[in-house]
């Protein structure tokens, strides 16, 4: 800054100009004409079939599909939670062997294909024709068929809940870390037990830090479904592909099946967001430190 | 601000110390954190922890709390062996739940308030009281407004700590403390993280809560309510006791090098 | 048994067969038959989703009806249908499955029906390729693990061994995910079994067309369990439908009359 | 607490007993056991088929699906993480056209499945089998055949690609959020323009929160790669599946391929380790508050 | 602890204010929090802003550097109007670029010392001289060394914030700002968020850098160094300067009713 002349004496203020942002004007009008286009080919190119896609749209076998699809992913995220929940929590434990295990079940569920994990649950009577309950090494109380009861619905939620909690077990140990050591020390302080203080105090206060991850999750499960057509279940997505195998009408069905993706994704991103407004508010200090200096001011 | 409407913490009945150190040794890692330390605080007695930082005295409070473990030596409240129970001429540890039961009388507050941040100031106090001593809910609610009342808050039951000062914070963290009916109060430097402004109504409890007889170690800088409100004062340095003493006569004349590079070091700094 | 000349009475005949099938089967009424419905006119769905129909589930009705037992045909992806056989998850498989060597260290197959492979690509594809030969240097679509994967396999190494290019071999997932290529001229031509590829091209209204002539015929069978008890009641069972003509019915009601066989064979041996 | 008689007066002190957690022991049994019987039946049932495992393991076709799976991986991380942090910074923006822009990019590929997104790449050709390199709605400048243009690799890339750009988009508009506000304003005092604050001070910083997500989505990614062999894309899973398509040995090629994923995960989750480990070093306050309070102590 | 080596920090030579402050008005949604403020600053004075908690002294601070954009008025630093330029008879905002570069010519000190967490003291300092004067490195060091020495801090060039006390991280962020050589420097409460210990040594910098000549605006708190340091001191209270002059005057006969209120309350709490 070169010091320049003293700045005038007051005088009338000078009128203020308009500020102009050349750059970002052509970003956004690249941007219009992108999404104009896209919409543009979307509505008027044929192969699309729009008509099919319609009439299939809400046909009792896709929406049949949909209801399988949302019940898997229902089932599957609360087995994923619950299970995610005490394997996260056991990871945390100074007891090595806990620990461990809670990590060498992380470690694998995460690390194989919810593919090959929901084949190993479909063939499980491959391998294991029987089930038996009892003491490992010791005696037996009761045999099942592996066929019985593992059927393709069971094998579904098996493999699809199992491998959900390894990625909820991470998710809830980073969110039980990052709840501040002293609210926990408070709680011990007030003479409250181990599962209180992690009920009452440490999860409550870790939801902001749970509800994204959880969110995205839960909106990846929902599309990780259609992995099970592999065992023949017919949820959403493999409702279509039966569909236009037989029909021909490939794009149509899969647009069709991807709207009703879209719209369940959105349904469950606005309800993320509401959750996610909803403990913002009463706890994220960061946003509201204005806010909270401004009624401090005030009451001071 | 402060309107002391009842007093129900009196000193309890307890022959002997109601806080009782005797030769703990911490530390953590290869660094000697507390060297064989000895703090007798008598029934209704104000005792006042002085020292630089790291000299160990957040340490001590946390030791006589479990919130740390001790390597050596005994700690009774109350006349309470802490930490341990004696069976067949051995000393075991206590169980998890016996370590809670045995925190409930002793009520601390932290630095940094430590507030369930969501929780409401009147959810904060009877949190403890309704889940762990399985007061009834209205009775436990009575008694937090009363106690809001005594720290000047009762008019913010509903404000979450992120609607509180700093100050006010501190005051419902006392409160809280208080609704468990402890023993002993420990502080650990309670007004260290305000506003100077703010300061004043936080001390302005304690000073009432001292002169309603509560047994109280307090952690602090503020030399100002050492002096006023303190009945011993005692000096660490480098995890051991250095000067301990009535505090008129400590803080005035200190005999200790340290204590008195300490107090003029402190001093200098409020002028 | 069962073995006369005149049609006997159903209601007989099926007492006969049925006798022959194991205690356990018979106790539990049905048996488990596994296909893939994405396959038509062989196996697809019916319009309400659920119903498995085709040309396997018409035969293996009139089976059923001729052991007195019902055959309870179930969706399964195509690979994952001898699996299922192995684990005993289902007893038998139809899904056109080819009687092949391999496979028959796994299963054993009551053959029922044979044909061959037809190519089929985009009517308005330039040269069209008439036979295996001619497919040097092109891209073929076919699904995985079928017959049809080896036959183009074999006819590239051939061309490479005549010093022409290789045949760039696509192997998909499903015919769908083949037919798909072909449509997105990503593969000139896909191979399938000669009925699935008439099929396609008769319900696409001359998109695509059937190349050249069908080749290399195989027999298809049910799929059992190697040395499976179902074996030998099933193959009396298909013989007494071809004994009394709705064997022949059902073929001509799909319009493969070409595929039929004379009598029922075990692994390609007549039966005793 | 009951105050009960006055303490002991000084005497030697009592010996101290063994602390017995019974509870938890029986919990560390249990997970022993099942661990034991679990290894017990890996290796002692035939089915498993070990010997076909070990043939094929490191077989060449087997290596070459693997090599495939890491070069996909790999190149469309990279796409992943460069859209995705320009995607993610856009969403940030004050301006609405280009803030909206970015939401809508993230909703249409995190709400369709990429099986789908795979499928329209792939059979791009059938909806527009001429892709125009122009101004929309306005001259075109050059031509190209799709299927020249997007090759089944480059279909897979694209579909990937786009599909994990999305889910970065939201990584790091979560991590760039995370810097302290201060952090930022500290830097413009200094002078400094938006991109160099965004390089030199917001990014470097939000890498411990960006690192454990992004290595989450890599190891997901890994597997996802697995979608790709309906392009008749020959990955590791693919590779595994043509074999076992042909010999039957389905169970044992599962296991091989799935054996790769566990070592390739593993080898990703060290990395991840390690680099959080490096960051947090360096900023985690929370962890080595107690060992800074120590230096601070002596140095002062 | 401070070696004043080099005097590089002398008022320039403007004619005029430093810094000029003209019927400056800023709102937050309803709230009006500046209310057509008036502020000069000559070069060389240093001047306090007091005012109780919520008064719009950061805001004020804040707009001067354009952290925060003014709804009416002007301002003016060195001579040179903040945040627009005159074309042809009319004001045009200034690019992201020329704001940039007006705020190189003010330093800014935090309350919460806002070092960058991931680099040493020495890159901190030298991060800006180097990536945005395009100073060379070795130029950049040779500098940054001296402030860091200036500050008392020279031992401490290799260590990150996590490793330094709050105090200390204060000083390396004032030898920050001063490394860009600015005009004026702006404090907003510097020393708040320190241990009473530590709040000496951050004082005894600014107190040295006034004694070198430099330009300041500082928001405290601390009475007493505005009593030592201050030329002037204005007392804002609801967005407004309720008072303002010598700061000899001011803080012993305070003429407003509020500044009255807020300096006994100030002072009692430092008794
Ligand atoms: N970004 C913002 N959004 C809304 N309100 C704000 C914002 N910044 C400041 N305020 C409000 O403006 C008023 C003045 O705030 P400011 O931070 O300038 O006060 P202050 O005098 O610096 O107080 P303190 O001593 O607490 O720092 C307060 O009421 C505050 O809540
Ligand atoms: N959990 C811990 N792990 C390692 N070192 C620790 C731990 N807790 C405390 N220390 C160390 O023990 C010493 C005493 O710490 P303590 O917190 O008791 O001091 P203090 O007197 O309370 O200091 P301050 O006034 O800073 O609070 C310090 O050197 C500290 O670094
Ligand atoms: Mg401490
Ligand atoms: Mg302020």
């Amino acid at each position: 800054m070169t010091t320049t002349a003293p700045p005038p004496t007051r005088s009338a203020p000078l009128p203020v100009a308009r500020q102009r942002h050349y750059g970002r004007w052509v970003v956004v009008v690249v941007l219009v004409a992108v999404g104009g286009f896209v919409t543009f080919s979307l509505v008027t190119n044929p192969r699309f079939g729009w008509p099919v896609v319609f009439e299939w749209f809400t046909s009792e076998r896709i929406l049949s599909g949909l209801l399988n699809t949302l019940e898997l992913t229902l089932i599957s995220m609360v087995i994923g939670v619950v299970l995610g929940g005490v394997v996260g929590i056991m990871r945390l434990s100074t007891n090595p062997v806990i620990a461990g295990a809670s990590w060498a079940f992380v470690w694998f569920f995460r690390g194989t294909p919810v593919f090959v994990q929901l084949l190993f649950w479909g063939s499980i009577s491959a391998l294991y024709p029987v089930i038996v309950l009892g003491v490992p090494f010791g005696p037996s109380f009761a045999e099942f068929s592996a066929n019985d009861l593992i059927t393709p619905f069971a094998a579904a939620i098996l493999g699809l809940g199992l491998n959900e909690a390894a990625y909820m077990a991470e998710i809830v140990r980073a969110g039980v870390r990052s709840v501040d050591e002293g609210q926990r020390e408070a709680a011990a302080a007030l003479g409250m037990g181990r599962a209180r203080i992690m009920w009452r105090v440490v999860l409550p206060q870790a939801m902001p830090v749970l509800i994204p991850p959880t969110g995205n999750e839960l909106i990846g499960l929902l599309k990780t479904t259609s992995m099970v057509a592999v065992l023949a279940f017919p949820e959403l997505l493999y409702s279509a592909q039966l569909i236009y195998a037989v029909n021909y009408q490939t794009i149509p069905l899969l647009i069709t099946a991807s709207l009703w993706y879209l719209i369940v994704t959105s349904v469950l991103s606005i309800g993320q967001y509401v959750l996610e407004r909803h403990y913002g508010r009463s706890f994220s200090a960061r946003v509201s430190r204005k806010k909270t200096a401004a009624m401090i001011g005030h009451a001071a | 601000m402060s309107t002391t409407t009842t007093t129900t913490t009196t000193a309890r009945a307890v022959s002997g110390p109601m806080v009782d150190v005797r030769e703990v040794r911490k530390h953590f890692g290869h660094i000697e954190v507390l060297k064989s330390v000895d703090l007798a605080v008598q029934p209704g007695e104000v005792c006042c922890l002085l020292g630089r930082s790291g000299s160990g005295k957040s340490t001590l409070l946390r030791c006589i709390n479990q919130l740390e473990s001790i390597d050596a030596g005994e700690i009774f409240v109350a006349g309470e062996r802490i930490g341990y129970e004696e069976k067949r001429g051995k000393l075991h540890p206590l169980s998890d739940r016996a370590v809670a039961r045995q925190r409930r009388s002793i009520g601390m507050v932290f630095q940094r308030f430590n507030l369930f941040s969501h929780m409401t100031a009147l959810d904060n106090i009877i949190e403890s009281p309704t889940g762990v001593l399985r007061t009834s809910r209205s009775t436990a609610k009575a008694r937090a407004l009363e106690l809001l009342d005594r720290v000047g808050l009762a008019d913010r039951a509903d404000h979450y700590p992120r609607q509180l000062s700093g100050g006010q914070q501190q005051r419902v963290a006392i409160a809280r403390a208080l609704a468990m009916d402890p023993a002993v109060m420990l502080f650990d430097e309670p007004t260290s993280a305000l506003d100077p402004e703010l300061v004043g109504d936080v001390l302005g409890v304690m000073r009432d809560l001292a002169a309603d007889g509560m047994t109280m170690v307090v952690v602090t800088h503020e030399i100002g309510f050492a002096r006023e409100v303190a009945d011993t004062v005692v000096f660490l340095d480098g995890g051991e006791v250095v000067e301990r003493g009535a505090a008129s006569e400590v803080l005035t004349a200190p005999e200790h090098a340290s204590t008195q590079a300490f107090l003029s070091r402190v001093l200098r700094e409020e002028a | 048994q069962g073995d006369s000349d005149e049609p006997a009475p159903a209601g007989s005949a099926a007492t006969d067969l049925t006798a022959m099938l194991p205690d356990d089967v018979v106790d539990r009424g049905y048996i488990t038959v596994a296909g893939d419905a994405s396959y038509p006119p062989i196996g697809f769905m019916d319009d309400d989703g659920t119903t498995m129909v085709g040309l396997d589930a018409d035969i293996a009705k009139a089976i059923g009806e001729a052991l007195g037992i019902e055959l309870r045909k179930e969706n399964a992806s195509f690979d994952s249908i001898i699996p299922g056989i192995q684990g005993g998850k289902y007893d038998a498989g139809m899904s056109w499955i080819n009687d092949t060597e391999e496979r028959r260290a796994i299963v054993d197959f009551i053959d029922y029906s044979q044909d061959g492979s037809s190519m089929f690509g985009l009517a308005s594809l330039a040269e069209k390729p008439a036979s295996l030969e001619e497919l040097c240097g092109r891209s073929v679509a076919v699904q995985k693990g079928t017959a049809q994967q080896t036959d183009v396999e074999t006819a590239s190494t051939a061309c490479e061994e005549a010093g022409d290019p290789a045949v760039d071999l696509q192997v998909y997932p499903d015919q769908t995910a083949a037919n798909l290529a072909v449509k997105s001229e990503r593969a000139e031509v896909s191979i399938a079994d000669m009925p699935v590829a008439a099929w396609q091209v008769s319900e696409t209204d001359g998109e695509f067309e059937l190349f050249g002539e069908p080749y290399g015929e195989v027999m298809h069978g049910v799929a059992v369990l190697k040395g499976s008890e179902l074996a030998e009641p099933i193959a009396r069972a298909l013989e007494q439908i071809m004994e009394d003509g709705t064997y022949e019915s059902i073929l001509d009601e799909w319009g493969m009359s070409d595929a039929a066989i004379d009598a029922p064979l075990i692994n390609g041996e007549p039966l005793s």
